[in-house]
C-alpha cells in the first residue's frame, strides 16, 4: 500500500521524537563535552589514548563479546533447531525454559551466579566431584563468560527460533530426495536459510555484550574489566564526564564499525537493520 | 438457463445487480523515463467481461492497478459510470477484486473472510452472516464456512476469494491472473465457473491474463496490450478473424506468416508467388492466414496458389493438421479428417482473398 | 507435521545441557530466599521465612516492586505503540533516509547503559525531571523502543503486502486495514515487542540507579543497593517472587493454548 | 497519534500516582526543609535515628532523605544549577578536594573542633564517625597471628588469597608502602610506582572488593585468607560467625565526612545540622547503633564486648593508627585512580 510521506512522518513521530529528545540529546551533549572540556579541542582523546587502559580494555571487551556470541551460538543454535523438530507441547516447554530466565531479573541472576561460583560453592563442589578440585570460577574470565552467556542466551535463542521456525522443512526433504545426505542437507540447505537469524541474533548479542556492566562487575576481577566498567570508574570515582564522553564515543564508533562490517558482508543483516524495502 | 433448471449454485437474489461501465481516458503511468502505460483510452461496457491480454510488462497489470486505485496515474482519468474516481482511494471505489495468490486473510476462517467487506460497510452481524453464506453457496463452498483458509486447496481458496469479492455486490469485479497458480484442469473448471457467475450476476468483470486461450474462452471482449498501449479491442471473433496488427494476429491463435512485398495490390512472396494483397500499401509486408482457411488441393489442378509438398499429417480426431513445405517455408493447414493426403504428396495451397490479411513490415 | 525428522540423541543431550544452563542458576535463588543466616553461602543450614516477612513489611522492598511494575507497564505500553507505528512506517514507506531513522531507533541498544545513564542523568537534571517518575519512564520508554522495533519489523517482513491491498479494495480504510488485517497478522511480533520492552524496563538497573530518589526506587535498584551496601537475602526473596510471577505469566496462556489444542484434537477424532 | 500522546500522559500519571509522587523536596529555601544524602540502608537509618530526627524536632525542619551519595550527581546538580541536596555524607577527601566548588565552606564559630583527631576536619567538612581500614586474617587458617603488613605480602608464611579494596584511596597503596619499609611519617606523598611494584609481588594472590558488603561476604564465606577491610565490616562479619581476627598495627584511620553542597537552597538549616552533628551525643548514639566509632572523642557510647573490640576511638587503637592524609588524596585522587585502574585492569 503506498503511504504518503505525511502519514509515515506522523507514524514515525512518537518514536523518533522520544528517542531523539530523551536519548540522543543527552548522549550528544556528553560526547560534546569530550571535545569542549576543559577547552575546545582533542585534549580528552590525547589523555585517553595516553592511558594504556583504554586500548587494552577496549580490545578485551571486543574479544569477550565475540566469545559470548560464539558460545551463545554453540548453545543456542542446536536448542533453537531442536525446537523446530519437536511437537507443539514440547516446543512450548522448551520456549518456557528460555523465557523464564529471560524474565528473571538480571540482578538476581547475576547474584545467583555469585553464590554458585563462589569458593566452595556448588560449582566448585561439582567440579571437585568430577575430579577437578579446588577450582573457584568467581573472579575469573571463565566465570564472567558463563554469567554473560547465560544472560545473553535467551536473546540468541528467541531470535534464532523465529527464523528457524519459518524454514520450510519440505526443502530438506527435497534435498534429501535429490540424494544429499543429512549433513550435506544441513550445511548446504538449512544453514544458509538460517543465516538471517544467525546474524540477527549474533548482532544483538554482540552489541549487548559490548555494554555489559553489572555481570563482569560482580563475577569478575578488575583483570576482566570491560569498557563499561572503565567508563563507570571515570564517572563515579573521577567525576570525569569529558573522559566518559570520550570513551563512549570510542565505544559507539567501534560498535558502528562492527555493525557496518556485518551489514556490508551479509545481506540478511542489511535486511534486518537496513531498509525494510528489500523483502523476500 | 431456464428458471426451472437452476443449478445448485444458483445466484442469490441479493448478489444480482446491474454492472457499471468503466472509462479509461488518456491513462498513463510513467516510472521515470519508462512508460508502463502510455495513454490508454478504453470503454468497458456495463455488464461485460473484458479481458486485458498481454505478455508480462505490457502494461495490463498496471492498468488494472490504476482501476483498483493501488497506483496513481501520471496522467489521464478513470471513470465509473461517468463519475471520476482517479484519485479516490481503493477502499472507496466499491470494486471487487480477486488476486493471483488468493490473498485470503490467514487469521480468519472462511466465513469471516467473506464477511470482511460487509463488515467494512457496516452491515449488521446477522445480515452479514446470511449474505456471506449466500455468497459461499454461489461458489459451492458453504459447507466449509468454518474451515481455516489454510486447510483449503488452491482451487477452493480461489473460490472463497471470488465469493469474498462478490459478496458486497461490487459494481465491477477485477481479476488479476486469478488462475495462474492453478493446474490446467482446475483452471478450466474455474473459467467455466467465472463465466457462469458473470452471466448469472450481471457484474462487469475486468480480467487480466497473459493466456490467450483463457482470454478467448472467457471474454465478451478482449483488449490486447503491447508496450503500454492497447493494440486492439474487440470480441474474440473480431480479434481472431480481423486482427488489426501483425502482433494481434500472431498473439491470438495459430497463424501462417509469409514474408514478401506488396506491389500494386499484389502480394509477392520471396519465391515469387503472387497473391491478392487487398488494399495494402506498397512495400515490404507480411501475409497472415489462419490454418483453417488454407485450402489444400491436389497439384494436378492448375489455378492460382502456392505449390507445396506435404511434410506431415497429424490426425486430431475432428480434423487433421497438415504441414506443407513451400519455397517460402512451412504452411500449416486444417483439413477434413476424410482427406487422404500423405507425406510426399504434391499439393497446391490457396485461400479466399478475404481470409488472408497483409500487414506492412 | 506428521513427517518429523527424528531427533538424534546428541542433539537432545546438548539441548538438555543448554536448558540446564538456562534454568538451573535461576532456581538457586529459591532455596537462598529461605535461608536462616544473613548470607548467600551454601549449603543452607537452617530455614526461615524472615526474609519474606521483611520483603512484605519493609516499604523499601514492596514499594520498589510497585514502582518497578508501574514503570515497566507504562514504558512497555508507550514503547510498543510508538515502536510498532515506527516499524510500520519504516516498512511501508521507502523513505530515502529510512535506514538512518531505523539506526536512530536502534541506538539505545548500542549505547552502553552506563553512558546512557550518566548522559541522561546530567541532561534530565537540567530539565528538572531527574528523580521524577516521568524521567524514569521516558528513559525506559526510549530504552525499550528498539526491542519493539526489531521484532515488529521482522514480523512485517513476512507480512504479505497484497493482503493489505485486498483489504483496501474490499472496502477497508486505513484504520480498518491496520486493526483488522495488519495488526492481527503481526501481533506475534507486537506481543514479543511488548514482552521485550516490559522485561527491559523491569530489569534495568544503571539508569534507574542514577535517576533514583528514596521515593522513586525500582526493584533492581533496591536489589543492587541492598547487595552493595549489605548482605541481605531479601534480594533472593525478590528474585524468587519475580521468578514465580514471570513463570506464571508465561505458563498460563501456554497452558490454556495446549488444553484447547488437546480438546480440538479430541473433537476431531471421536 | 493523539492516542499515543494520551497513553504517554496516562502512564506517566499512573507511574506518578503509584510511586507516591517522588522528587525530593528541599527547594523551598524557607528553612523549613532539608535534604540529607548518605549511603542508604541501615547505615542511613541509624544516622536518622541518632542525628537527623532529634535535630529536626529541635529545629522544626522536615528532613528528606536521599541516597546513595554520588559525586557525579553532585557535580551535575551544581553545574546545572539545580541543587536538591543540602547536607551530604562523603569520603573524607571529597570536601577537601572540592571545597568552595562543589561544597560550601563551613562556619566554625559554633563548632568545637578540639575533640576531633587531627586532620579529620577541614574548612568544608566535619567528621561524624570514624573507622579504620585494617588487615584481618582467618584465625582458623593461621595459628601464628600476623603482626603487621609485611605478613600481608609474605605468601610463604601466610599462603592464600588476599582481598583488597579496588580503588586507589582504599588503602592498599599505603599498606604496600608500609610493608615495603616506608616509615609512617614519610608515607605521603605516596610513591605510586613503588607501591604498585610491591603489590605486583602478590598480584596472583589478590582479589578485589568494590563494595564493603562484598568484603563482608568474603569474610563470612571464608573465600579469602587475608583481607584489607573496614573495621565495621569485620565487626559485622564476626557477628555473623566469621573466623577472621583484626590486626590493629598501622590501621588506616578514615571517617564519615559531613558537608554542605554548594548553593544549597537551605544553607542555614544545613549549617545548623552540621553544628549539631559535631556534638558528642549524636555521635555516641550513632556508634551504639552502627560499628563506627565517634569522631568526637568526648563521646561516651555504651558499647558491648564485640563493639568494644572494634572501637576505633579506643586510645590503644588511636595510638597505633595512621591518619589518612586527606590533603594528599584531595590533590592526587584522579591521578592515583587512573594509575590504579591501569594497574588493576592489566
Amino acid at each position: 500500500m503506498h503511504t504518503s510521506a505525511r502519514w509515515s512522518a506522523l507514524l514515525l513521530a512518537p518514536a523518533v521524537l522520544l528517542v531523539a529528545i530523551c536519548f540522543v540529546v543527552p548522549i550528544g551533549s556528553i560526547v560534546l563535552r569530550s571535545f569542549t572540556e576543559p577547552e575546545l579541542g582533542l585534549a580528552t582523546y590525547e589523555r585517553l589514548f595516553a592511558d594504556p587502559t583504554t586500548l587494552r580494555v577496549l580490545g578485551r571487551t571486543l574479544l569477550v563479546a565475540l566469545g559470548a556470541v560464539g558460545l551463545c551460538l554453540l548453545f543456542g543454535y542446536p536448542y533453537a533447531y531442536l525446537m523446530t523438530l519437536v511437537g507443539p507441547d514440547m516446543r512450548a516447554v522448551l520456549m518456557v525454559l528460555v523465557l523464564v530466565p529471560f524474565w528473571t531479573s538480571l540482578m538476581a541472576r547475576t547474584f545467583a551466579w555469585v553464590s554458585l561460583l563462589q569458593r566452595d560453592g556448588p560449582v566448585s563442589a561439582l567440579l571437585a566431584f568430577a575430579g577437578v578440585p579446588g577450582v573457584t570460577l568467581l573472579g575469573t574470565a571463565a566465570g564472567v563468560m558463563i554469567g554473560m552467556v547465560q544472560i545473553l542466551l535467551p536473546y540468541m535463542v528467541l531470535t534464532l527460533s523465529t527464523t528457524l521456525s519459518r524454514i520450510d522443512r519440505g526443502l530438506l526433504t527435497a534435498a534429501q530426495s535429490l540424494g544429499a545426505n543429512r549433513y550435506r542437507t544441513f550445511f548446504q540447505v538449512y544453514l544458509p536459510l538460517s543465516l538471517p537469524g544467525v546474524f540477527a541474533g549474533s548482532a544483538l548479542v554482540f552489541i549487548l555484550a559490548l555494554g555489559f556492566y553489572i555481570t563482569p562487575q560482580l563475577l569478575g576481577s578488575p583483570r576482566e574489566s570491560l569498557i563499561a566498567q572503565v567508563i563507570g570508574v571515570r564517572v563515579e570515582r573521577l567525576v570525569d564526564f569529558a573522559g566518559a564522553g570520550g570513551l563512549s564515543l570510542i565505544v559507539l564508533l567501534t560498535t558502528a564499525l562492527c555493525l557496518a562490517a556485518a551489514v556490508l558482508a551479509f545481506r540478511p543483516v542489511r535486511a534486518m537493520l537496513g531498509q525494510g524495502g528489500d523483502r523476500r | 438457463m431456464s428458471k426451472t433448471n437452476q443449478s445448485p449454485g444458483a445466484p442469490a437474489a441479493t448478489l444480482q445487480q446491474t454492472g457499471r461501465s468503466v472509462r479509461l481516458s488518456g491513462l498513463s503511468k510513467h516510472y521515470g523515463d519508462f512508460a508502463a502505460v502510455d495513454g490508454i483510452d478504453m470503454d468497458i461496457r456495463a455488464g461485460e467481461l473484458l479481458t486485458l491480454l498481454g505478455a508480462s510488462g505490457s502494461g495490463k497489470t498496471t492498468t488494472l492497478s490504476m482501476i483498483a486505485g493501488f497506483t496513481t496515474p501520471t496522467e489521464g482519468t478513470v471513470l465509473i459510470d461517468g463519475e471520476e474516481i482517479t484519485r479516490v482511494p481503493p477502499h472507496k471505489r466499491n470494486l471487487g477484486m480477486v488476486f493471483q495468490h488468493y490473498s485470503l486473510f490467514p487469521h480468519m476462517n472462511v466465513r469471516t473472510n467473506v464477511e470482511f467487506p460487509l463488515k467494512q460497510r457496516g452491515v449488521p452481524k446477522a445480515e452479514r452472516r446470511r449474505r456471506a453464506m449466500e455468497a459461499l453457496e454461489v461458489v459451492e463452498l458453504a459447507h466449509r464456512a468454518q474451515a481455516r483458509v489454510t486447510e483449503l486447496s488452491g482451487g477452493q481458496q480461489q473460490r472463497i476469494a471470488l465469493a469474498r469479492a462478490l459478496v458486497f455486490s461490487p459494481s465491477v469485479l477485477l481479476m488479476d491472473e486469478p488462475f495462474g497458480a492453478l493446474d490446467r484442469a482446475l483452471r478450466e473448471k474455474m473459467q467455466m465457473e467465472v463465466r457462469r457467475i458473470h452471466r448469472e450476476l450481471g457484474v462487469t468483470v475486468v480480467f487480466v491474463t497473459h493466456d490467450q486461450q483463457e482470454a478467448l474462452t472467457l471474454s465478451d471482449r478482449i483488449a490486447v496490450f503491447e508496450r503500454g498501449r492497447i493494440e486492439q479491442v474487440g470480441t474474440p471473433e473480431d480479434l481472431y478473424e480481423r486482427p488489426a496488427s501483425l502482433h494481434v494476429a500472431t498473439f491470438l491463435g495459430e497463424s501462417n506468416l509469409l514474408p514478401g512485398t506488396v506491389d500494386g495490390g499484389v502480394f509477392v512472396t520471396r519465391s515469387g508467388s503472387r497473391l491478392s494483397a487487398g488494399s495494402a500499401e506498397n512495400g515490404p509486408a507480411t501475409l497472415v492466414v489462419r490454418p483453417e482457411h488454407v485450402r489444400v488441393q491436389p497439384a494436378t489442378g492448375t489455378g492460382a496458389g502456392i505449390a507445396a509438398t506435404v511434410g506431415e499429417v497429424v490426425y486430431l480426431g475432428a480434423d487433421k493438421r497438415l504441414v506443407a513445405v513451400t519455397a517460402d517455408g512451412e504452411i500449416t493447414a486444417r483439413i477434413a479428417a476424410a482427406e487422404g493426403y500423405r507425406p510426399g504428396d504434391d499439393v497446391r495451397l490457396g485461400w479466399e482473398p478475404g481470409a488472408a490479411a497483409v500487414f506492412p513490415g | 507435521m506428521n513427517q518429523r525428522t527424528p531427533v538424534r540423541l546428541p542433539l537432545a543431550l546438548w539441548a538438555g545441557v543448554t536448558a540446564l544452563l538456562l534454568v538451573a542458576p535461576t532456581l538457586v535463588v529459591i532455596p537462598l530466599s529461605f535461608t536462616e543466616r544473613r548470607s548467600f553461602s551454601f549449603p543452607i543450614e537452617g530455614w526461615s521465612l524472615q526474609w519474606y516477612e521483611r520483603f512484605f513489611t519493609d516499604p523499601r522492598w514492596y514499594g520498589a516492586l510497585g514502582t518497578s511494575i508501574a514503570v515497566a507497564i507504562g514504558a512497555a505500553l508507550v514503547a510498543t505503540v510508538a515502536g510498532t507505528l515506527a516499524a510500520i512506517a519504516l516498512d511501508r514507506a521507502r523513505l530515502r533516509y529510512g535506514w538512518l531513522i531505523r539506526a536512530l531507533l536502534l541506538l539505545p541498544v548500542v549505547v552502553p547503559q552506563i553512558v546512557a545513564a550518566v548522559a541522561i542523568f546530567g541532561t534530565y537534571l537540567g530539565w528538572g525531571i531527574s528523580g521524577t517518575p516521568l524521567g524514569l519512564l521516558l528513559a525506559h520508554i526510549v530504552l525499550a523502543i528498539p526491542f519493539v522495533v526489531i521484532p515488529v519489523s521482522t514480523a512485517l517482513q513476512s507480512f504479505d503486502p497484497t493482503l493489505e491491498r485486498a483489504a483496501a479494495v474490499l472496502g477497508a480504510g486505513g484504520w480498518g486495514r491496520f486493526w483488522q488485517v495488519q495488526l492481527p497478522l503481526i501481533s506475534p511480533g507486537v506481543i514479543t515487542g511488548f514482552v521485550f520492552a516490559f522485561v527491559t524496563s523491569l530489569d534495568e538497573v544503571v539508569i534507574a540507579y542514577f535517576l533514583q530518589t528514596p521515593t522513586l526506587r525500582s526493584l533492581p535498584v533496591q536489589m543492587y543497593s541492598s547487595v552493595t551496601v549489605e548482605t541481605d537475602p531479601t534480594i533472593a526473596v525478590a528474585s524468587s517472587l519475580m521468578l514465580v510471577f514471570s513463570t506464571i505469566v508465561i505458563l498460563l496462556p501456554r497452558f490454556f493454548a495446549a488444553r484447547r489444542r488437546r480438546l480440538l484434537k479430541a473433537k476431531e477424532t471421536p | 497519534m493523539r492516542s499515543t500522546t494520551k497513553i504517554l500522559a496516562l502512564s506517566a500519571t499512573a507511574a506518578l500516582a503509584l510511586s507516591g509522587c517522588g522528587g525530593g523536596g528541599g527547594e523551598s529555601g524557607d528553612g523549613s526543609q532539608l535534604t540529607f544524602a548518605s549511603y542508604g540502608s541501615e547505615y542511613q537509618d541509624a544516622q536518622n535515628d541518632s542525628l537527623l530526627t532529634p535535630w529536626a524536632e529541635e529545629a522544626g525542619v522536615t528532613v528528606t532523605n536521599d541516597s546513595p551519595t554520588s559525586y557525579p550527581r553532585i557535580a551535575q546538580m551544581v553545574d546545572a544549577g539545580q541543587v536538591t541536596w543540602d547536607v551530604v555524607d562523603t569520603e573524607p577527601f571529597y570536601p577537601v578536594a572540592n571545597c568552595g566548588t562543589y561544597v560550601e565552606e563551613l562556619d566554625f564559630s559554633n563548632i568545637d573542633t578540639s575533640q576531633f583527631p587531627e586532620g579529620t576536619w577541614s574548612d568544608c567538612s566535619i567528621p561524624f564517625a570514624q573507622y579504620a581500614t585494617i588487615m584481618v586474617y582467618d584465625a582458623e587458617q593461621f595459628a601464628q597471628a600476623p603482626q603487621d603488613f609485611e605478613a600481608f605480602f609474605d605468601v610463604e608464611a601466610y599462603p592464600g588469597t588476599r582481598l583488597v579494596p579496588n580503588w586507589a584511596g582504599g588503602g592498599a597503596l599505603e599498606v604496600a608502602l608500609l610493608a615495603d619499609g616506608v616509615a609512617p611519617e614519610e608515607l605521603y606523598p605516596l610513591d605510586l610506582d613503588r607501591a604498585f611494584a610491591k603489590l605486583d609481588t602478590i598480584r596472583d594472590h589478590l582479589q578485589f572488593w568494590d563494595t564493603s558488603s562484598e568484603s563482608q561476604q568474603a569474610l563470612e564465606d571464608g573465600t579469602v585468607d587475608l583481607a584489607l577491610v573496614w573495621s565495621g565490616r569485620a565487626y559485622e562479619a564476626e557477628l555473623n560467625g566469621s573466623t577472621f581476627e583484626p590486626v590493629w598495627q598501622d590501621a588506616l584511620l578514615a571517617w564519615a565526612s559531613l558537608s554542605i553542597i554548594k548553593d544549597s537552597p537551605n544553607l542555614e538549616a544545613a549549617q545548623s545540622l552540621i553544628e549539631y552533628a559535631a556534638q558528642a551525643e549524636p555521635q555516641a548514639r550513632f556508634a551504639e547503633r552502627q560499628p563506627y566509632s565517634p569522631a568526637n572523642l568526648e563521646a561516651q557510647p555504651e558499647l558491648d564486648e564485640v563493639q568494644e573490640k572494634y572501637n576505633v576511638a579506643a586510645p590503644e587503637v588511636q595510638d597505633q593508627a595512621i591518619v589518612t592524609d586527606v590533603q594528599y588524596w584531595a590533590d592526587h585522587n584522579d591521578e592515583a585512580n587512573e594509575a590504579w585502574t591501569a594497574w588493576s585492569t592489566s
